[in-house]
């Protein structure tokens, strides 16, 4: 089973690498960028029974050793069965 | 001799390889910003320093390699001059498109900083007439994203052709201290006027080891046989 | 507290919840002669905090000796800077940055160092060294990893990209650091003599000018949170982790040197703890002025922000300056050339109040003083009732094991191990500064800069925690001592140091007692070298449920020598050298680290170092490198002389090296190979210069006997009375040696 | 507009940080990982006139500078107008 996890800083938490892609994407000539948040995909195969299964060990995946929960916020979703 | 150091934000090799190269002598040395787009053609040496240019952020060396300067060494390597890129220097020289390859991170995912030993592959270029093929000199190296990266077929083809001018020695049992490709340290492109290289020869000079110097004796000579 | 306008009258409430005490509350009151507004309140909340007011800790200041013939500034700014000669300075401090790093350690750890490299910069000096000294908790490699790993990085991450080579430091594992890591981080910066910037709101009619990041709603509160303990039941108010952007750093530093160097700069300060709130107070403060500030015009990276948050952010990288009108075209032109945006957000004005507006009214009137000399804290001391119980040692239960188990319990000690697979995550090298040999003993560092005579600084960072709860006196005494061997073992003159002393919470008795004995002991080791404290930082509250962490006064000390020659290392350099201690055959074990690892508790009473042997001892150090002799030269702390012994063979470059030594007659086993009363260092020279080493010794006034040599055998060979007592492969041993950490960093 | 761009090494390139994820995340229990991909993911909030226009300046982006084609593949989409 294919599987994403998205992972960014939660918004209230500064991301300098996205601030500084942003500056620079307007001084290359995209200056209708307004702002850029850089995260982290993690594309995890897996052999779960199901989608439930699935989701149940990604959230546990998550909370325990993809995101740091402090300063993270983080998605998962099942992308194909 | 002219030489121009370029700095881009975020270089911190600039002033080190200023030092290496009045060190080397022979050098009138400018300190170029990555924002001039003066005309390079007055340089015999062109040198894009190590460090962290706009923070590693995105790919090393990838939104340097957009900096307005880069337009004129491009222009000034495809014309022949010579051009070294260590470290972050290697990195943008890559993601220009100066250089076959690129560069990922380490396989360790540490950064990783100390001398290391290394095989001179290549003698057939300006940057390593001084050495000795099969010799091993060490220098030190600093980098988090070192990893070079190149299909098989061009590695054979570059073999061949002389571009492949440093490799690691194997050390603790491992192949190279961050998994590059085929071990490779630096890598010239085919006119061979184009260095690149993550070990930093601008570090060893003087204090901790003086294999470095050979690389920067041997490109003067290149340039006063040029100018000759 | 969110929903409260700015300039709601605040009630004792909600003074209480924001950290201020009754009292402290009635003395603004009464000060004011009007209750402050509710953005007033944030502005005392944080800077009457322990980590801004030191009110538990300033008094204490008054007796480090400060003075010398060096001292071009000594506490109270930025950094401290000495005089090195040639009309060169060096400027240098350390902080901590415990708290945050607990809670994020990547995070916390960058942004510790962040801060260390701007407290150095401000003062215009270019920062070319870092050290840092790191206590963890107990080495468990599944609990530790996540910690020591995200300190490590986090450190690496922002050095390596500034580009301020790592050089030195120390780590060390102890259950008292369970809850409690500390993180305290080192920068030394140099500067020309007559180019000292100070944080100083100099100059009635300047413009007050903020440049670097923009302000967001990062770390309000940051400084209050420090002055706090953690409790495992509840989960603190935490407040947004400070994401710590060492590429903005490193254009701050280049501009700000630059704007420097073109005279653009009046005086400036970083915004560090308390951010704009202790920034534009203190630089008020020290110039006698007052300020007038727009807060509108903070650069803001989030919409909606209340002048209480804009004060209280402690977002990094960002700076207050200083500078006359007319630079202002000059100035931002700098700051813009480094894809920097500066703003005019206020001026220097005649009188002694800050004033500050938000959306055209007035949220802040506050004389200055109020807010800078905050009330002190009489914290009462007491000495720990159980401290006799704690110097018990049973050296009947060492006396009786067998060699090879003492040997065991020192050997596998965690603390013991080949900092390699940490130390080189740092770019040791960046500056083409950093002379080889670094990580061992004092690190050494060329001032390239001044190009009339070859100059070097040494640096080392040290301090025994377990010898600092035995006896805190004697801790503080010994952490200079040490770190003034290690700076002379590589034949430099120690010229001053930087403290930062973390303690438990000062309203504990005992630990204010701990405090003001470490500080005693601190003061007592400088006035016998004849050196100064020139910087410092205090960091209290490091304890979670009431259980403080051993006392840790971590030193920075700072070593200058001149010429050229080759370097005394400690690495033994070939297999027939000869072996010989300088100092004391045999050392105490109250408070080693045998003791600790045989009784399973720190216990037994450290000796007391003998600051004049110390003295004795550095320049004994001095005149072997002014000789030139080659030898090596390492000093025996934790683990005694087998610990020391082995270092020096393990970091020798050929594998077959061994050593072999013989315990004098009439020298117990035990002190003489555990022992670890300080100072006594190990010497190994060629055979035949042993007569002009004995000679050197006599003359110093140091004792000198030689235990022993180096072999080809890779052996680590003991011998008494002709038998060998232990005979171990020295080759097994290093390898685990450098074993020990690796598991941390895969 | 909101914007995604996630970039991936190629397959033909060895993801270090993937692999010590998927052993990372065997170790603690997740025994049916079979295998974990690391990719950047850029969110580029913009301006654009039109979906359109948003992914032509995307592509440009990804080509000139998000993402680099000798050892890295990129996708990328209109999350939302
Ligand atoms: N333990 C100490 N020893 C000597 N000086 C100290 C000590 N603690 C603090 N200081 C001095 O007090 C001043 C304020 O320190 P600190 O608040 O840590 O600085 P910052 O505002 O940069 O965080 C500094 O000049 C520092 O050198
Ligand atoms: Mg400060």
């Amino acid at each position: 089973m294919k599987t994403r996890v998205t992972i960014f800083y939660k918004d209230s938490v500064f991301d300098p690498q996205g601030n500084t892609l942003a500056n620079s994407l307007r001084r290359v000539g995209f200056v209708k960028v307004k702002g850029v948040r850089v995260g982290k995909v993690i594309d995890v195969e897996m052999d779960a029974a199901n989608k439930e299964e699935a989701r149940r060990d990604l959230q546990k995946m998550c909370e325990q050793l993809l995101a740091n929960p402090v300063i993270e916020s983080f998605k998962y979703e099942v992308i194909e069965g | 001799m002219k030489a121009a150091v370029i700095t881009f934000p975020g270089s911190n090799c600039d002033d080190d390889l200023v030092y290496a190269l009045s060190k080397v002598g022979g050098f009138e040395i400018a300190k170029l910003w990555h924002k001039d787009e003066t005309d390079l053609s007055s340089f015999d040496l062109v040198g894009l320093p190590g460090g962290f240019s706009y923070g590693d952020y995105l790919r090393c060396g990838a939104i340097a390699a957009l900096s307005p300067i880069m337009q004129k060494v491009k222009e000034f390597a495809n014309k022949g001059g010579y051009v070294i890129g260590m470290c972050n220097g290697f990195q943008m020289l890559c993601e220009l498109g100066l250089l076959p390859g690129a560069l990922a991170k380490n396989e360790s995912l540490s950064f990783v900083c100390r001398d290391v030993s290394m095989k001179v592959t290549s003698v057939k270029t300006p940057w390593s007439t001084d050495l000795k093929e099969g010799e091993t000199i060490s220098l030190p190296i600093a980098h988090g994203d070192g990893r070079y990266i190149i299909s098989e077929d061009e590695y054979q083809q570059m073999l061949n052709q002389g571009q492949i001018v440093l490799q690691y020695i194997a050390e603790n049992g491992k192949e190279s201290p961050n998994g590059s490709v085929h071990a490779i340290a630096g890598v010239c492109n085919r006119e061979k006027n184009v260095f690149g290289l993550m070990p930093h020869p601008e570090r060893a000079t003087d204090m901790r080891s003086k294999d470095g110097l050979k690389i920067w004796t041997s490109v003067v000579k290149a340039i006063g046989e040029k100018s000759a | 507290m969110k929903g409260i306008a700015d300039t709601e009258i605040a009630t004792l409430e909600m003074a209480k919840s924001i950290g201020l005490s009754t009292e402290e509350f009635n003395h603004v009151c009464r000060k004011l002669e009007r209750k402050p507004n509710y953005a007033e309140l944030g502005i005392f909340s944080a800077m009457f905090s322990e980590h801004c007011s030191y009110k538990s800790s300033r008094r204490f200041f008054k007796r480090f000796p400060t003075t010398g013939p060096r001292v071009l500034q000594g506490p109270g700014e930025n950094a401290g800077v000495l005089s090195i000669g040639e009309g060169w300075a060096v400027a240098f401090k350390m902080e901590s940055h415990n708290h945050p790093s607990f809670i994020e350690p990547y995070q916390g750890a960058a942004t510790g160092v962040g801060g260390i490299l701007r407290d150095v910069f401000t003062m215009g000096a270019r920062p070319i060294a870092s050290m840092n000294a790191l206590s963890f908790g107990a080495f468990d490699v599944e609990k530790a990893r996540f910690i020591v790993r995200g300190v490590v990085k986090g450190i690496g991450d922002y050095g390596n990209c500034v580009g301020v080579p790592t050089v030195g430091g120390q780590t060390f594992f102890h259950s008292c650091y369970n809850r409690n890591p500390l993180v305290n981080a080192f920068t030394l910066g140099v500067l020309r003599e007559d180019k000292i910037f100070l944080g100083a709101a100099s100059g009635i009619g300047n413009i007050l000018v903020y440049t670097g990041s923009k302000t967001g709603r990062d770390g309000v509160h940051g400084a209050t949170m420090a002055s706090k303990e953690f409790s495992t039941d509840k989960e603190p108010d935490r407040p947004t982790v400070q994401v710590g952007d060492p590429f903005t750093e490193k254009l701050l530093l280049e501009a700000t040197l630059e704007a420097m160097n073109l005279g653009l700069i009046v005086g400036i300060q970083d915004m560090g703890a308390a951010g704009l709130t202790s920034s534009s107070f203190e630089m008020a403060y020290r110039a006698n002025n007052g300020l007038e500030v727009e807060l509108d015009k903070v650069p803001m990276r989030e919409s909606g922000m209340s002048a209480y948050e804009l004060l209280l952010s402690e977002s990094q990288e960002r700076m207050l300056l200083v500078t006359e009108p007319s630079r202002w075209d000059a100035l931002k032109a700098v700051f813009e050339k480094w894809d920097l945006h500066a703003e005019i957000i206020g001026k220097v004005v005649e009188g002694s109040r800050v004033k500050m507006t938000f959306h055209g009214e007035q949220v802040v009137d506050v004389p200055v003083d109020l807010v800078t000399d905050p009330p002190m804290a009489e914290r009462p001391k007491q000495t720990p009732g159980d401290i006799k119980q704690r110097w018990f040692i049973d050296r009947n239960r060492i006396i009786l094991a067998p060699l090879d188990q003492k040997f065991n319990a020192v050997f596998e000690d965690v603390s013991f191990a080949d900092p390699s697979r940490l130390v080189e995550q740092y770019d040791s090298m960046v500056g083409n500064r950093t002379e080889g040999g670094t990580f061992d003993d004092g690190a050494v560092v060329r001032v390239r800069d001044c190009t009339t005579k070859t100059l070097k600084l040494v640096m080392s960072a040290d301090c025994n925690p377990r010898v600092c709860w035995l006896s805190p006196r004697e801790g503080g005494r010994r952490a200079v001592a040490e770190s003034a061997i290690n700076v002379a073992v590589r034949g430099a003159e120690p010229i001053g140091i930087t403290d930062c002393l973390n303690f438990g919470s000062p309203e504990n008795p005992e630990v204010m007692w701990q405090f003001e004995e470490a500080i005693e002991g601190i003061s007592e080791a400088c006035e016998a070298l004849k050196i100064p404290v020139v910087s410092g930082n205090v960091s209290f509250y490091n304890e979670t449920d009431g259980k403080p962490i051993y006392p840790t006064p971590m030193i920075g000390m700072v070593g200058l020598m001149e010429g050229e020659d080759r370097l005394m290392q400690s690495a033994f350099f070939n297999t027939q050298l000869e072996v010989g201690v300088i100092g004391p055959l045999e050392g105490g074990l109250g408070g080693s680290v045998l003791a600790h690892n045989w009784f399973k508790r720190d216990c037994g009473k450290p000796d007391d170092t003998d600051m004049s042997a110390v003295e004795r001892t550095v320049k004994f150090c001095q005149r072997l490198r002014k000789k030139r002799f080659q030898v090596a030269l390492h000093d025996i702390s934790d683990g005694g002389l087998v610990s020391a012994l082995m270092e020096m063979n393990f970091r020798a470059k050929f594998k077959e090296t061994g050593i072999e030594i013989t315990v004098p007659q009439q020298t117990d086993v035990d002190q003489f190979l555990f022992g670890e009363t300080c100072p006594r260092l190990l010497v190994a020279y060629d055979p035949t210069e042993r007569t002009e080493i004995e000679t050197l010794a006599n003359g110093a006034g140091v004792k000198f006997h030689p235990i022993g040599q180096t072999t080809d055998r890779s052996r680590l060979t003991i011998l008494q009375g002709g038998a060998k007592i232990l005979d171990l492969d020295a080759v097994t041993l290093k390898n685990k040696w450098k074993e020990k950490w690796t598991a941390l960093f895969e």
